[in-house]
């Protein structure tokens, strides 16, 4: 891997750019490998960067059965923050959001990410005790938190409307300062350079068709490069995690349907942060290239199609004029969807399976870029370990069977 | 831009005096629909999406329920004979009066109105006189029945009056794109340059 | 005095010359005239410096003339009407319009960005990603920097004061695109009686027509098409939309069209078409590629075929004397337009051995000289193309050429060939094919119901394209199951032989591609060759990948313009055919659409019903603030004479405890349930056993889910031996109707149970406090009420003050009370005759903060408050309620693991230790006083009880209930933690007297 | 947007309609019996294909009818809709709880 460093740009620009070489190998699958991680998005190649750097194991493949970070870490709207309202929820996504403080240097590509602030905006009375709880309990895990009225919102960002007389008027949010934004691409990118650099092999183009199940134990997966055995297997395919679950005879407690979001053309710098509104369904921030970047909620029907119905996305143009009336003129570039993977209690699975040898890492749903370091993290320990770290043991399977759920629909209505 | 619209002319008024009664039965059970239509003095409809008239309209809701709508003096007597006549059957008679408004809708341009916020195909061919259909105006959920080629009924319930009536107004007071007149469906209002 | 117009030409084009129009460029006064667009009144002025770029701040001029323009980027208009981004070559010019470039400081002629230019190597595909990391924590630094260059426009300074509606729209055949394809489909299915909505873009229909000096049935082909628009829309159920944009092509056939209203649109700016179309043909025509080169982005290269739609249509001839370089016989046509317009074209340089077809004779016997073989390598000029340099044509695009001659010229018209616009075949899910003859994408197999026609489907002749949208619309119509009429398509005059275009992908330089001068692709995003060349050194080697990296296609223009030319040199530099790199995903919008008018009507007053009771003006005129609970506006409480709200509510609150309050309840949700299987149903539903309700009684009734958790509650009576009346919270009434309905028939049909909402139908007045029972029998009751024969829980019908009512003896206040449901119609007449009644009592109206007060008082829970989806009925401590008699929803989940914990969180009352702090609702609870103590609960209702004289609260709290008479502690931030007792969550009369006398 | 058809109203705009998740899952007879695995696979598990789904949608706007849809996860296309019988939703039937199939069909 060719280190980033300003002089390297120089002279790499006085070289014509004749001298860089690729960010990750093409590699070729060997026939087996120590473990193999399901999934070249965000989280798939985390986990192995993480196995690599923390753990020593280096003869790890990333199976991408497209191209890498095509799947929901390249079409989501990147809002990043820790301020969940239970204490399990938070201390992961807290680790993550440590981890990401610190991501661009780590992994020597810069990930771009902007700590602009997170609201969340209350609308009703309810929605006030909702925050008020939730950032009390934020600030006393250590994570930052405020509680801020409509005067302070309305300085903070000029543009909303605080109209008492509004439909659904702001009266009130909750506000993590370190919060913000990502630039998606880069995460994977970032991701899979400096895993490539420590061994790991990306394969894209590369699906997982089979997972070979004898005895109980996982020995290896059937691709549409061939066979591959390996008897540590990590699936992190998000909206696919269900048909992967099958080839391995399991189903999981997770049901995937379409999530669209949109931007809008470029206009100058209006929006300096994040806003998200669960009762008037929607979440925008403005890109460092100036487009408004919203998203719309989930579509309610089970579907693989990385699109949604068009009806969802007038009503987060509703929302977002609602909120910002100016925005009313501004136009939508282009829209898309993806396939998340929603858990009952709007939680993740990081987990051991009943298959031996066999983790998934699912059910992020509408929420888990934020977690894309962290999770990489705690699930490339999981591996390694062959336990969950005591970070990821709350999400395990067995809350399902246990009853121990974490309902973050409260705070995660509008989870991203 | 900001010159005002002339608005599509429809007419908005609220038919007064009415009750209503919400039935419910299994059709294949003849008896009890046959006891129930001695009571109306008229047949229920058993095709979806129709209504029949008669002293009472009749709207078919579903394939086991019904909305009666008769003079408002009439409705709970009405209920009561029914509940009477039905006592021995698996029926169930509310009046639900209070429940709902109805509205009127006519003019020529009135399905052009309509379709700003219903997703049915109001196309005569489509939905003529005589038809009905529980759908969604705006954002209210609405009984609406074609009455005659100008003239629709909105059957809404009481606490998404006001909002109906405000996003009727709103949207006659937009106008329409073309005029519905005579047998062209539209003049073109922009000339080319 | 008019404005010059130099550029003007003298006659032509379909302009209105007797209507000038005066507009500004960047302050400066021009003008145009009606039929104008604002790129062709600027070309006729003489501009031609219209923006920046986004990276390297180049100026640009205009290279097309339609929606693939990607460098003349505006700002229309000022104030809150301001347009933020339309490419010129898409507004219509109007008298007053004012216009504004968007890139550039201090202006688009001197740009001190440009300096960016000079570091334009440095700058390359991907540059963010290895920069700016050092040191770590400058990045915001940085980024501010970044963020400040953002965007091109600006947002409106204030709300939009326009209008946006819906329209929803059935036909038969949708047709997508007005030019002679377009129009020959609409044409036969409009014969055939067909409904037909036929939409363009553009403000008058013809397409590529408008702009061609062709001849249909001998008669100039604008005239044939103003001809099928008139037959049009003469005909019945066919619906003609110009400047409407189908920008959307989503599942089972539902397409949505922007329709620019503009000043005739009668107030409404825009308008949405929700299509649901059995047939869609598909006649978008096809978009012409520019030709890459060094130095390609000057102001004066531009599209062959715009500079004959400018100079056709718009009578504006865009240069004086003009190179055309091509590697295909259109753009001789535009050479010809050209020559005949005045211009000196001073070479046509066609890359092709052969050179052209029967047009190429044309131009030569105009005088126009042809270099065959030859490609124009590199332009001179920076603010304006001032020559071409010309070299010989090797065949081979990655070496170098020898010697260039230069040709001076200010235009340079280019045609790299032609692509179909599948924009909306692709966004329904079609494929695409490559035609390696005609070097375009195709459309190839549908995934819904739509057909291709016309140069969408790679027809690039007139004639063929008639034919075609005939066919088109001939097999919508066949599809659609409909008869068809017989039409037979028009003569087009003999279309001239073509020679066929060759591959020129990009065109060599002196140096080497990574060398060279710039060789643009992407001319918004600055995408260069070097930069694709670079991506895929780098591993980004998958197209969309390159796209990503690079931002190749990811302007405004979404690559209309440079997409195909991008995905060619990626596959020259992978060495793989073109149709193995693929394009990206097509999306929509196929141009940019405004938030407004996807949000229709229903924004502002309209966006989102407000439900109000019967009784809602009554609370008005009070002067009621209101609280928004669902979509409900209920009254929040009473102030009287500049109350603020503690003092209004103490004084509701003692009010009821001590003498008479009156309640508007009427959102509680309300369904009747009857049948013969009723009572088996609510037992299934319900966690209590409501078998032994008698008739006439009342109980109090919950719902959990399948998994255990509380989900609604309410009081229910049973009416009849098979009928019941059940009321549910506000919010939850329609859920909780279709979650009955769904186990009913899905699960039970076998069930003989009817269920119907009876929420509107009445309305409910609660009547609370040790009057209450004065002041209905004051009113006149045909029931006895006292204690013995109208007990506590039961339920009546009554007939109360002349009005026909039913009378439950319930109490959500622990105060005697009755809860006087009655029909709609009435409750303002029954309100206000309470209200006049009760006088003597000192009736006192009270809002839900009051009733929450009174009901935290007694201990008694709001669902959604003092609940949050993880609580049970055995962690709220009632577990009285459970039947153990029977089965009933969720009851197996208590039983979990989980759920049998003895340190779940529980339901408890908290006194403040200091007896006067109102803890704030959500405040979380600690073991001891520690700062970093875990934390164990928090606090769901909290107040200051004005009857008790001190605060209350109700707590979850982990094995709270073994933890009565503990001491925890309120972490009230930026404060020393508060101690706070655990007591039993009832504060008031826990005998339950009061209600009972 | 979809067009669904309802068994009883005809074809009709998604926006009608709200969604009931995945069809055949039944109510165990007796719940006490299970597991809690067992329990848990009954509450949260789904098959969520990707392909062919049967699904319960409710004519929220209109009839108030539950019926099953045969529909596909990837192409979003509708195979059939039918009126229930049994529980869940399981069975596609004509019967549909006693009342007459398709007597809601458009005259
Ligand atoms: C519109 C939208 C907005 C969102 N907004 C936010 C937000 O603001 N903040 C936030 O935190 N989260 C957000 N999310 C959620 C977030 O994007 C995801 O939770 C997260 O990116 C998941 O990362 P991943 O690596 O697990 O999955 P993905 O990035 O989806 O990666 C999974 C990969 O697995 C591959 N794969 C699938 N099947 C196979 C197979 N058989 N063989 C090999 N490979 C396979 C896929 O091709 C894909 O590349 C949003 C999601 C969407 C769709
Ligand atoms: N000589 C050549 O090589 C060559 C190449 C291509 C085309 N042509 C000529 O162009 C013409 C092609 O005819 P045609 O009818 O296929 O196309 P056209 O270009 O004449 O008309 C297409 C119309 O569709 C509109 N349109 C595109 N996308 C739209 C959308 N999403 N919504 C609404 N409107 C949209 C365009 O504005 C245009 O008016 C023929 O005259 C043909 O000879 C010639
Ligand atoms: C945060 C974010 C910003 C984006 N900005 C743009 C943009 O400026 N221009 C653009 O064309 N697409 C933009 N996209 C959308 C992508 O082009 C693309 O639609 C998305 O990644 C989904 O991929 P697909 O459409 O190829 O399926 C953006 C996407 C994300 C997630
Ligand atoms: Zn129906």
């Amino acid at each position: 891997m060719k280190h980033y460093s300003a002089l390297g740009l120089l002279r790499n620009a006085l070289g014509r750019n004749r001298r860089w070489t690729p960010a990750w190998r093409s590699a070729g699958p060997k026939k087996s490998y120590d473990a193999v991680i399901v999934g070249g998005g965000g989280h798939g190649l985390a986990t192995a960067y993480y196995l690599a750097r923390d753990h020593g194991l280096r003869n790890v493949a990333v199976l991408e059965k497209g191209w890498i970070g095509g799947g929901n870490t390249g079409r989501n709207t990147c809002i990043v923050r820790s301020n969940y309202l239970w204490t399990e929820a938070s201390l992961l996504y807290e680790k993550s959001l440590k981890l990401w403080e610190g991501l661009s240097r780590d992994l020597n590509f810069n990930v771009m990410f902007s700590q602009r602030g997170v609201y969340n905006l209350g609308h009703s009375l309810q929605d006030l005790r909702d925050i008020e709880r939730r950032v009390n309990a934020n600030r006393l895990n250590g994570i930052d938190a405020e509680v801020v009225g409509p005067a302070k919102i309305k300085k903070a960002i000029p543009c909303i409307n605080t109209s008492p007389g509004a439909r659904y008027p702001i009266l009130g949010a909750s506000l993590q300062r370190r919060g913000g934004v990502a630039r998606h691409d880069a995460v994977a990118w970032g991701f899979a350079r400096a895993a490539d650099a420590l061994g790991v092999d990306i394969i894209e183009q590369c699906e997982v068709t089979g997972i070979e199940v004898r005895a109980g134990r996982a020995l290896g997966v059937a691709t549409t490069r061939g066979a591959i055995s390996s008897e540590r297997i990590g699936v992190a395919v998000a909206g696919n995690a269900g048909v992967l679950a099958k080839m391995a005879g399991l189903r999981l407690p997770v049901e995937s349907h379409p999530l669209q979001a949109f931007v809008s053309e470029p206009v100058r710098p209006v929006l300096n942060t994040v806003v998200m509104s669960g009762a008037v369904h929607g979440y925008i921030s403005q890109s460092d290239k100036g487009e408004l970047v919203v998203g719309a909620g989930i579509d309610a029907y089970n579907g693989y199609g990385q699109r949604g119905s068009f009806p969802v996305i007038e009503q987060a143009m509703q929302a977002v004029i609602e909120l910002f009336p100016a925005f009313s003129r501004v136009r939508m570039l282009r829209l898309w969807g993806g396939i998340v993977d929603i858990c009952p209690d709007a939680c993740p699975i990081v987990s051991k399976t009943p298959v031996e040898g066999l983790y998934f890492n699912c059910g992020w749903g509408t929420g888990g870029f934020k977690a894309t370091p962290g999770a990489g993290w705690v699930f490339a320990h999981t591996l390694a370990c062959d336990r969950p770290h005591e970070l990821n043991a709350p999400f395990s399977l067995e809350r399902f069977s246990s009853g121990a759920l974490i309902d973050e629909h409260g705070a995660a209505a509008v989870a991203h | 831009m900001s010159e005002s619209a002339p608005p599509a002319g429809i007419a908005i008024r609220v038919r007064s005096a009415r009750g209503f009664i919400n039935l419910r039965l299994n059709p294949r059970n003849r008896q009890a629909l046959e006891a129930a239509e001695r009571v109306l003095g008229q047949q229920a409809p058993l095709s979806a999406n129709t209504f029949t008239g008669g002293e009472h309209n009749l709207y078919w809701l579903g394939p086991d329920e019904w909305l009666i709508a008769t003079g408002a003096q009439r409705a709970s007597e009405l209920a009561r004979e029914l509940a009477e006549a039905l006592k021995d059957f698996h029926a169930a008679v509310n009046d639900v009066s209070g429940g709902n408004v109805e509205l009127l809708v006519s003019g020529a341009n009135a399905s052009m109105v309509l379709a700003k916020g219903c997703p049915l195909d109001l196309h005569p061919r489509a939905f003529a006189p005589g038809q009905c259909a529980q759908t969604g105006l705006g954002r209210a959920a609405v009984l609406l029945a074609a009455v005659d080629p100008s003239t629709y009924a909105i059957v809404v319930r009481r606490s998404f009056a006001r909002y109906l009536r405000r996003w009727l107004e709103n949207a006659d007071s937009a106008g329409v794109p073309f005029r519905a007149a005579g047998k062209r469906q539209q003049a073109g209002y922009r000339s080319s340059p | 005095m008019a404005a010059a117009q130099p550029n003007r030409l003298p006659r032509g084009g379909r302009i209105d010359r007797s209507r000038p129009l005066a507009f500004s460029f960047d302050g400066k006064a021009l003008e145009g005239f009606a039929g104008d667009t604002l790129a062709s009144a600027l070309l006729a002025g003489g501009v031609s410096v219209l923006g920046r770029s986004f990276k390297l701040r180049r100026p640009r001029g205009i290279v097309g003339s339609g929606a693939e323009e990607p460098n003349a980027i505006m700002q229309i208009g000022e104030g809150a009407t301001a347009q933020p981004n339309p490419p010129a070559t898409q507004v219509p010019l109007h008298d007053g319009l004012t216009a504004r470039s968007t890139r550039g400081w201090p202006g688009v002629r001197f740009d001190l960005g440009a300096v960016n230019g000079a570091l334009g190597r440095m700058l390359g595909a991907g540059f963010y990603y290895k920069t700016f990391m050092w040191p770590r924590s400058w990045w915001k630094h940085y980024e501010h920097a970044i963020r400040k260059s953002a965007g091109f426009g600006r947002v409106p300074e204030g709300p939009d004061p326009d209008r946006y509606e819906h329209m929803n729209a059935h036909c038969d055949v949708l047709v997508a695109g007005g030019g002679p394809a377009g129009l020959m489909a609409a044409l036969v299915a409009a014969r055939s009686g067909a409904r037909v909505i036929l939409a363009d873009e553009q403000n008058e229909f013809g397409g590529s027509l408008l702009a061609s000096g062709a001849r249909i049935d001998a008669a100039p082909a604008s005239d044939w098409a103003a001809a099928a628009v008139v037959e049009l829309r003469e005909t019945q159920d066919c619906v003609l939309l110009p400047s409407s944009t189908v920008f959307g092509y989503h599942d089972h056939n539902f397409l949505t069209i922007a329709e620019r209203c503009g000043p005739q649109g009668r107030g409404v700016r825009e308008r949405l078409w929700r299509v649901r179309a059995k047939q869609v043909v598909l006649a978008q025509g096809s978009l012409e590629r520019p030709l890459v080169f060094c130095n390609n982005d000057r102001p004066g290269v531009m599209l062959a075929s715009a500079v004959s739609t400018y100079i056709q249509r718009y009578g504006v001839l865009p240069g004086r004397r003009a190179v055309v370089f091509t590697n295909n016989d259109s753009a001789y046509q535009a050479a010809i337009n050209l020559a005949v317009a005045g211009a000196e074209v001073a070479a046509i340089v066609d890359s092709r051995a052969g050179g052209g077809g029967e047009l190429a004779a044309g131009a030569q016997s105009l005088g126009i000289p042809v270099l065959k073989g030859h490609v124009v390598s590199d332009v001179a000029g920076r603010r304006r193309v001032a020559g071409a340099r010309i070299a010989r044509w090797e065949g081979r695009s990655w070496g170098t050429v020898k010697s260039t001659t230069r040709i001076d010229c200010d235009l340079v018209a280019v045609s790299g060939g032609w692509s179909p616009a599948v924009h909306l075949h692709s966004q329904a899910g079609g494929q695409l094919a490559w035609d390696p003859s005609k070097l375009c994408f195709l459309p190839a197999k549908a995934r819904q119901a739509n057909v291709s026609a016309g140069a969408g489907n790679g027809k690039w002749r007139l004639g063929e394209c008639l034919a075609d949208g005939l066919r088109a619309g001939v097999e919508a119509l066949s599809e659609a199951g409909l008869k068809t009429a017989a039409v037979r398509a028009p003569d087009a005059s003999a279309d001239a032989e073509e020679k066929m275009i060759e591959p020129l992908w990009r065109v060599p330089a002196a140096k080497d591609a990574d060398r060279c001068p710039m060789q643009f692709i992407d001319l918004q995003n600055d995408t260069t060759v070097a930069d694709i060349r670079l991506a895929a050194r780098e591993g980004y080697r998958n197209v969309e990948h390159v796209k990503r990296y690079t931002a190749l296609g990811f302007g405004t223009d979404q690559g209309k313009l440079g997409n195909i030319n991008g995905m060619a040199v990626l596959a020259d530099t992978l060495g793989k055919p073109i149709a193995d790199v693929g394009t990206t995903t097509f999306r929509p919008a196929y141009t940019p659409v405004s938030f407004g008018v996807c949000a229709g009507e229903s924004t502002g007053p309209l966006y989102d019903p407000v439900r109000t009771s019967a009784i809602h003006e009554w609370h008005e005129a009070a002067g009621a603030p209101m609280e928004t609970v669902g979509q409900w506006h209920r009254p929040w409480y009473f102030p009287q004479d500049g109350e603020d709200i503690q003092a209004a509510v103490a004084r509701e609150c003692l009010a009821v405890r001590n003498s008479l309050g009156v309640m508007d309840a009427s959102t509680l949700g309300k369904i009747d349930a009857r049948g013969p299987d009723a009572l088996e149903f609510l037992e299934r539903i319900y966690t209590h056993d409501v078998a032994r309700m008698k008739v006439g009684r009342c109980a109090y009734g919950m719902m959990l889910g399948e998994d255990g958790m509380v989900m609604d509650d309410g009081v229910m009576a049973r009416t009849a031996e098979r009928g019941f009346y059940l009321t549910t919270t506000t919010g939850g009434a329609a859920a909780v109707l279709e979650w009955m309905e769904k186990w009913l028939q899905t699960e039970w049909p076998e069930l003989e149970v009817y269920l119907t909402s009876l929420t509107d139908h009445y309305s409910t007045i609660a009547v609370a406090g040790p009057n209450s029972r004065k002041l209905l029998e004051k009113l006149g009751c045909d029931t006895p009420l006292d204690r013995e024969r109208f007990a506590f829980m039961a339920m009546k019908p009554a007939v109360l003050a002349g009005m026909r009512v039913a009378l439950f003896r319930v109490s959500f206040s622990g105060e005697l009370a009755f809860e006087i449901n009655i029909d709609s119609r009435h409750a303002l007449d029954m309100w206000r005759t309470l209200m006049e009644a009760g006088k003597e009592f000192c009736i006192t109206p009270y809002g839900t903060e009051t009733m929450h007060v009174l009901r935290a008082e007694k201990g008694f829970i709001i669902a959604g408050q003092d609940t949050d989806g993880s609580v049970t009925p055995v962690d709220l401590g009632m577990k009285w309620l459970l039947s153990k008699e029977k089965d009933f929803l969720g009851k197996r989940s208590l039983e979990r693991p989980d759920c049998l914990r003895d340190d779940r969180k529980q339901w408890v009352g908290l006194l403040a230790g200091d007896g006067r702090t109102v803890l704030p609702e959500g405040t979380q609870l600690v073991g001891d006083s520690g700062e970093a103590a875990p934390m164990c609960g928090h606090v769901t209702s909290s107040y200051f009880s004005a009857c008790l004289g001190h605060p209350i609260a109700l707590a979850l709290v982990a094995g709270g209930r073994r933890r009565r008479g503990e001491t925890i502690y309120a972490a009230l931030p930026g404060r020393k933690p508060l101690p706070a007792q655990i007591v039993p969550p009832v504060f008031y009369d826990p005998k339950g007297k009061r209600q009972h006398v | 947007m979809l067009l669904i058809e309802c068994p009883w109203c005809g074809p009709r705009a998604e926006t009608e309609f709200s969604y009931g998740g995945e069809a055949g899952i039944f109510r165990p007879a007796d719940p006490h019996a299970l597991s809690d695995a067992e329990w848990a696979d009954y509450l949260f598990y789904r098959s969520n294909p990707r392909g062919t789904h049967r699904e319960l949608w409710n004519h929220a706007q209109g009839c108030r009818r539950w019926f099953g849809v045969e529909r596909d996860t990837v192409s979003y296309r509708i195979k059939r809709t039918y009126c229930l019988s049994g529980a869940s939703g399981g069975q596609p039937d004509g019967s549909a709880g006693g009342l007459e199939a398709g007597s809601g069909k458009r005259r």
